[in-house]
């Protein structure tokens, strides 16, 4: 297991390694001086040149710049962004917790409805409930999130006008930036209103939610069924049954485990295409997260915040997606105690 | 004694034509078909059979509701959009854009992943599976998040866009054949080949490939359902198809303004992704099943 | 008295508007503390025979009998429930592949003591839960695991076949049943370990009087050791007495066939000299012959054999067959 | 009379790496040496991963040896002449369903040995097909089916067909004969017997079904752990075995 998880960082080293390079040589790619690219400055003075280029090393071979880019990355400097001229890492580091935070509640909304309805889609194999569970799930598979978006959004929004239809809270609040979590910000701020902040608050969080909930539910279901009906046919829930131990016993004992140890792994998968996701659905809710900062970063050819953005969004998800495939080794007892022979 | 006949007939099929008959037998897998298939024509037909080109505005007929409506026009079926163009002639073109362009993508990442995998899968050791554990996570990311990549590199435009397809729906194709190609080589059959005398390029030809194509065909299905999302996203986040372009992604952002006063402008172009999408996803997940029920017997 | 008597089993598959009888009409019964051998080709439906009566076969099949008793309760007239309590008391089944049927994620221990009915033990809470432990011990050691530490830690990957097979024979006398069926318990072991597996087969029935349905499709593993022997060929019971009868003096021709074409039975054959063997193969389940399914093949068919025979009864062997191999005649 | 193949300290080992940095050698066969004359039968017996397995696929160019000669009729297999190897010695394996692809028609599997190996014409290797069909006691029609529509003893013919159809010296078995039904079994062996008979042909029959080992074989090796416990004639093995272990394992077997 121990030999696993070395493997594991050490292709999780590799990949940020290539990342980084690839990060790094996107500044000599983007049009433009690659010294304006790297600092995010626009017009630099001669005064300002000659620190710039010892700073960025740029006058010297690759690798000694590329070292000094690494550096400047540990010490969280990324530039500044040429729109705004504010630096880049700090402004990653103050959205960046939005995007998670409406990922993190889709995707725990995406469990808690989909693994059930898979399970009970399992069990209720080529029945009534399992045919209308899985014509849902393919529907909502195929629709395009930002149609399904719209179309929400013109539903209880425009029509009914219940819910917001952008932002992140009212701008009659006004949230202290602590966490960067609103609805832990705002539990641990001492404004005045703070339930009715907190319910405006997730008044505009409902929409956004449900929108991008519905493609991991979808997959969830999809996947908790057929991973339920693999294990259900298996010889071992068979003996389990002849031993005597009621349905409900075997399901809880030897099915859900079982079934469940892959479904690990695809949470984690979808975490990432939750982040992508989130991309899209922040654009049209106006959610002032990475995604949508990065997506007009992309339109205003910003790019130092390119940069930056892609970088932190991309070491996100790989090391989601590394964390996730060891959790899920680390639950199989199989894969735990097995002598990696193989490499 | 003619049901018995059918099944007699059944076993006696080649496994192609068995594969069809079980596909047959699910409707929604044949429905699906039906629709691809007629989508198919569309995109390809589109250009000749349009009413009008999907670039002309017509002053006269701004924001016209499709014909069913009271103020409609059977001149406009589907009504047009804010600049007068003919809604039904730029879905039709659309069609070949972003449906057709789907296919046309996941054919080239099909033909390059065929190759590349084939390669991956014959040579052995740490290089390969060190390949394969970048493969592993490169198919963990996003094929969205992938293209946005590319696009942001490349900058915004249809043609990168395909190109950004292309790459991200390459590691699926890669891995999938990669693995594919190495787990036959080890069986038997494979090896019997190999003792008949054959050439390691003469296996993978005469063995392997007619094995593996049926599941790389599932694999360009699903490439196809997907690629079609990411193209209408890219186009509806404007890094894809430019402005006049009758993408359909692209239809919906350009209307976004009137969501409200005239939602057919959205809701047209969002129903035609929607159902080539769900007609992709019913072939491919018949021929999946159908794959997994022959396997089964 | 009969622990298990079953009159004219029929089991059908049904596909699409036709039925198919994969297993025609059949009758087997089980005396008390006897082994009884169920010998069968690939298609012959001996599993399914198994699994017809332990109640496990799917919602495609559809078992009929004139009479399925147990104890002299008939099992079709009992309500759902209650079958199934009685089966899964009183009937315990193994299988080929042992290592399959062990949950691979949870270990040896949690399995075994699950298998513990609740009603073998007494005390509170946690005295059962050691009562369980030690039980699962001493049920190891019955079936011949010395190193019981080890093996209770374990997961059923990190055993060998054997060991799985020996676990789950652990497993199934927990319940200390009547009857214990083995379907083809040693086909995936190597001949030494099957020889093991065997001896503690062979020793709960002489220990315990455990009853013992052993399905096995070679002959040779069976002529050791059973009592009595049934032969089965595509679905119709050609044979059935006692494992003397059968081997001595066969009286249907497939039963003959099966008994000439091994060659360890009859030592007296030439090095390298052709073994008897019946013509063609095995039908398919589809494309079933009528009448006496053995019919195309057997070298002494005549025209009648298009109609099903009906068993004939001679000292408890019967055999179904219009022209049997007739020992009388040979003598004179 | 020389031996048709003469094998001289042939043996397997592999690496496997137990950590990052340390690799044990395995040793899957220890040198072994034993010849075969021209129709007669070699048994090998063992349980698995007694390297008998693997015998077998390094005498037929499946897996290289990583030492040790093999010669046939004097002359030396290694890589230069894998033709001739691919062409004398041929391996039948266990189960047909698995080494006939499933993909392609029965006439089209036969062809393929004729094709990379041989310069014959269409209309020869149709011919070459029917007869070698014939022989193994299939149909000419049999070309135009697919594997999934004949039994597992018709595959195993055409395995055999597959096998014959380069006139080959010797055929190795691995494990083929045992798993069938004992009925068909029968049939597949009285075959065998006559091929020997006709064609001259030599087995190696790898197996652990004791019964067909002692009916057909001439002599026999012993294999336990990759290493040779006991050689010798079939009869006098079986009659006197001389090694714990063979004892062991004809007891299993009720001889």
């Amino acid at each position: 297991m121990i030999h696993y998880v070395l493997r594991r960082m050490f292709l999780l080293l590799f990949v940020l390694f290539s990342l980084s390079v690839l990060t790094f040589s996107l500044s000599f790619l983007f049009p433009g001086d690659p010294l304006n690219n790297l600092s995010g400055y626009q017009e630099i003075t001669v005064n300002e040149l000659a620190i710039l280029e010892d700073k960025y090393k740029i006058n010297s071979d690759y690798l000694t710049q590329y070292i000094a880019f690494l550096r400047r990355i540990f010490s969280g400097d990324l530039g500044i962004s040429f729109n705004s001229q504010a630096p880049v890492f700090e402004q990653v580091n103050r959205i960046f917790p939005a995007t998670v935070e409406l990922a993190v509640y889709s995707l725990l909304v995406s469990i808690i409805i989909g693994i059930p309805l898979g399970i009970i889609s399992a069990y209720y194999h080529r029945r009534l409930p399992d045919t209308v569970i899985l014509t849902t799930t393919l529907v909502g598979y195929s629709l395009p999130v930002f149609w399904w978006a719209l179309l929400i959004i013109f539903t209880f929004s425009l029509h009914f006008g219940w819910f917001p239809s952008s932002g992140r809270i009212g701008l009659v609040y006004e949230v202290p930036h602590i966490s960067g979590f609103i609805l832990l910000d705002i539990l641990r701020s001492d404004i005045i209103y703070k339930y009715e902040a907190l319910r405006n608050a997730l008044m505009h969080m409902a929409l956004p939610t449900l929108v991008l909930t519905t493609y991991p539910t979808t997959v969830l279901i999809r996947y908790t069924r057929g991973s339920m009906l693999n294990v259900l046919e298996t010889n071992y829930i068979k003996t389990a049954r002849a031993k005597g131990l009621s349905p409900f016993q075997v399901l809880l004992h030897h099915g859900l485990r079982n079934a469940l140890l892959p479904v690990i792994r695809l949470i984690g998968l979808q975490f990432s295409s939750l982040i992508t996701l989130a991309m899209i659905t922040e654009v049209i809710f106006s959610w002032p997260g990475v995604g949508r900062w990065l997506i007009e970063s992309i339109y205003q050819r910003d790019y130092p915040a390119i940069q930056g953005g892609l970088l932190a969004i991309t070491t996100f998800v790989i090391i989601v997606t590394i964390t996730s495939d060891i959790l899920y080794k680390w639950f199989n007892p199989v894969s735990r105690t097995q002598v990696d022979g193989k490499f | 004694m003619a049901s018995f006949k059918t099944y007699y007939d059944e076993q006696n099929l080649s496994p192609m034509r068995q594969l069809w008959v079980l596909f047959k037998q699910r409707h929604p897998a044949r429905i699906g078909l039906y629709l691809f298939l007629i989508l198919l024509i569309l995109a390809i037909l589109a250009p000749f059979i349009s009413p009008y080109s999907p670039y002309t505005h017509d002053q006269t007929a701004l924001l016209l509701p499709p014909a069913w409506s009271d103020d409609g026009n059977v001149e406009y079926m589907l009504g047009t959009d804010d600049l007068g163009r003919d809604i039904l002639s730029r879905l039709m073109n659309g069609a070949s854009l972003t449906f057709g362009l789907s296919i046309v993508s996941v054919l080239i990442a099909m033909a390059f992943g065929l190759v590349l995998g084939a390669l991956a899968g014959l040579s052995r050791g740490v290089k390969s599976s060190m390949l394969n554990h970048v493969l592993d996570l490169a198919l963990s990311i996003p094929s969205l998040l992938i293209a946005i990549i590319i696009v942001a590199v490349l900058g915004p435009g249809l043609a990168n866009t395909v190109w950004a397809i292309v790459l991200s729906s390459l590691p699926r194709f890669v891995h999938t054949v990669r693995n594919a190609v190495h787990d036959e080589l080890q069986k038997e059959y494979a090896i019997a080949y190999r003792l008949d005398g054959a050439t390691t390029f003469q296996v993978l030809m005469h063995a392997i490939l007619p094995n593996i194509f049926q599941s790389i065909i599932v694999v360009a299905t699903m490439s196809v359902s997907n690629a079609i999302l990411d193209i209408a996203a890219l186009g509806f986040l404007r890094l894809g198809a430019q402005a006049p372009s009758a993408e359909w992604g692209a239809m919906v952002a350009e209307s976004l303004d009137q969501l409200y006063s005239a939602p057919w402008t959205i809701a047209l172009p969002g129903i035609l992704i929607f159902l080539a999408v769900l007609s992709t996803n019913l072939v491919g997940d018949g021929l999946a099943s159908a794959l997994k029920r022959r396997l089964d017997k | 008295m009969l622990l298990l008597d079953i009159r004219n089993l029929t089991i059908e598959l049904r596909s699409g508007s036709n039925k198919i009888k994969a297993v025609e009409r059949i009758n087997l019964s089980i005396k008390e503390g006897e082994v009884h051998g169920l010998v069968g080709e690939s298609g012959s439906g001996k599993s399914l025979i198994a699994k017809a009566i332990v109640g496990v076969l799917n919602k495609r099949w559809k078992v009929t009998a004139d009479r399925m008793h147990w104890r002299g309760q008939d099992l079709f007239r009992l309500s759902r429930k209650k079958r199934r309590q009685i089966l899964s008391n009183e009937i315990a089944m193994i299988y080929q592949e042992p290592s399959r049927c062990l949950d691979p994620t949870s270990t040896i221990c949690e399995q075994l003591m699950e298998s513990i009915p609740s009603d073998q033990l007494d005390g509170n809470l946690w005295d059962r839960k050691k009562q369980r432990q030690s039980r699962a011990v001493a049920l190891l050691h019955k079936v011949g695991i010395k190193d019981h530490e080890h093996c209770l830690r374990s997961y059923p990957h990190q055993l060998s076949e054997g060991y799985c097979q020996k676990i789950m024979i652990a497993m199934a006398i927990a319940k200390k049943p009547d009857l214990l069926i083995a379907d083809e318990p040693t086909t995936a072991l190597e001949s030494t370990t099957s020889a093991q597996i065997l001896r503690v087969l062979k020793g709960l029935n002489q220990l315990k009087n455990t009853s013992i349905l052993l399905i096995s499709h070679d002959l040779e593993t069976l002529s050791d050791w059973t009592h009595t022997v049934s032969v089965l060929y595509c679905g119709q019971m050609v044979e059935s007495g006692s494992t003397e009868q059968i081997f001595n003096r066969p009286h249907h021709p497939y039963t003959q066939a099966l008994i000439n074409s091994v060659p360890d039975f009859h030592m007296e054959l030439p090095h390298k000299s052709r073994l008897f063997a019946l013509e063609g193969s095995i039908p398919t389940l589809q494309h079933l012959p009528i009448g006496c399914r053995l019919g195309p093949r057997c070298p002494y068919a005549q025209r009648e054999c298009v109609k099903v025979p009906t068993p004939h009864k001679d000292h408890n062997h019967s055999y179904s067959c219009h022209y049997p191999i007739d020992y009388s005649q040979e003598k004179r | 009379m020389t031996a048709l193949l003469e094998v001289q300290g042939l043996e397997k080992h592999y690496y496997k790496s137990v950590s990052l940095f340390k690799r044990e050698t395995k040793t899957a066969l220890a040198p072994l040496s034993f010849h075969l004359r021209e129709g007669e039968t070699l048994a090998v017996i063992g349980e698995s991963a007694s390297g008998k397995s693997t015998l077998g696929k390094m005498l037929a160019g499946a897996e290289q040896p990583s030492g040790g000669q093999v010669f046939l009729e004097g002359q030396e297999l290694n890589e230069s002449n894998e033709k001739l190897r691919n062409s004398q010695i041929r391996l039948i394996f266990q189960d047909p369903k698995k080494s006939l692809n499933p993909y392609t028609k029965v006439g089209r599997i036969l062809s393929a040995p004729l094709v990379f190996n041989t310069q014959k014409s269409v209309k020869e290797r149709i011919e070459k097909i029917r007869d070698t069909l014939m022989k193994v006691g299939l149909l000419p029609e049999h070309i135009e089916y697919y594997p999934h529509m004949l039994s597992t003893g018709q595959l195993q013919r055409v395995s055999l067909a597959r096998a014959l159809i380069l006139d080959p010296k010797v055929l190795v078995l691995d494990e083929a004969v045992a798993s069938l039904d004992p009925s068909v079994r029968a049939q597949i062996i009285n075959l065998l017997l006559d091929l020997q008979e006709s064609q001259n042909l030599s087995y190696i029959l790898i197996t652990h079904h004791l019964g067909v080992v002692k009916h057909i074989s001439n002599s026999v090796l012993v294999l336990k752990d990759g290493i040779l416990i006991e050689q010798g004639n079939t009869l006098d093995v079986f009659a006197n075995p001389q090694h714990k272990y063979t004892q062991k394992l004809l007891a299993s077997q009720n001889f």
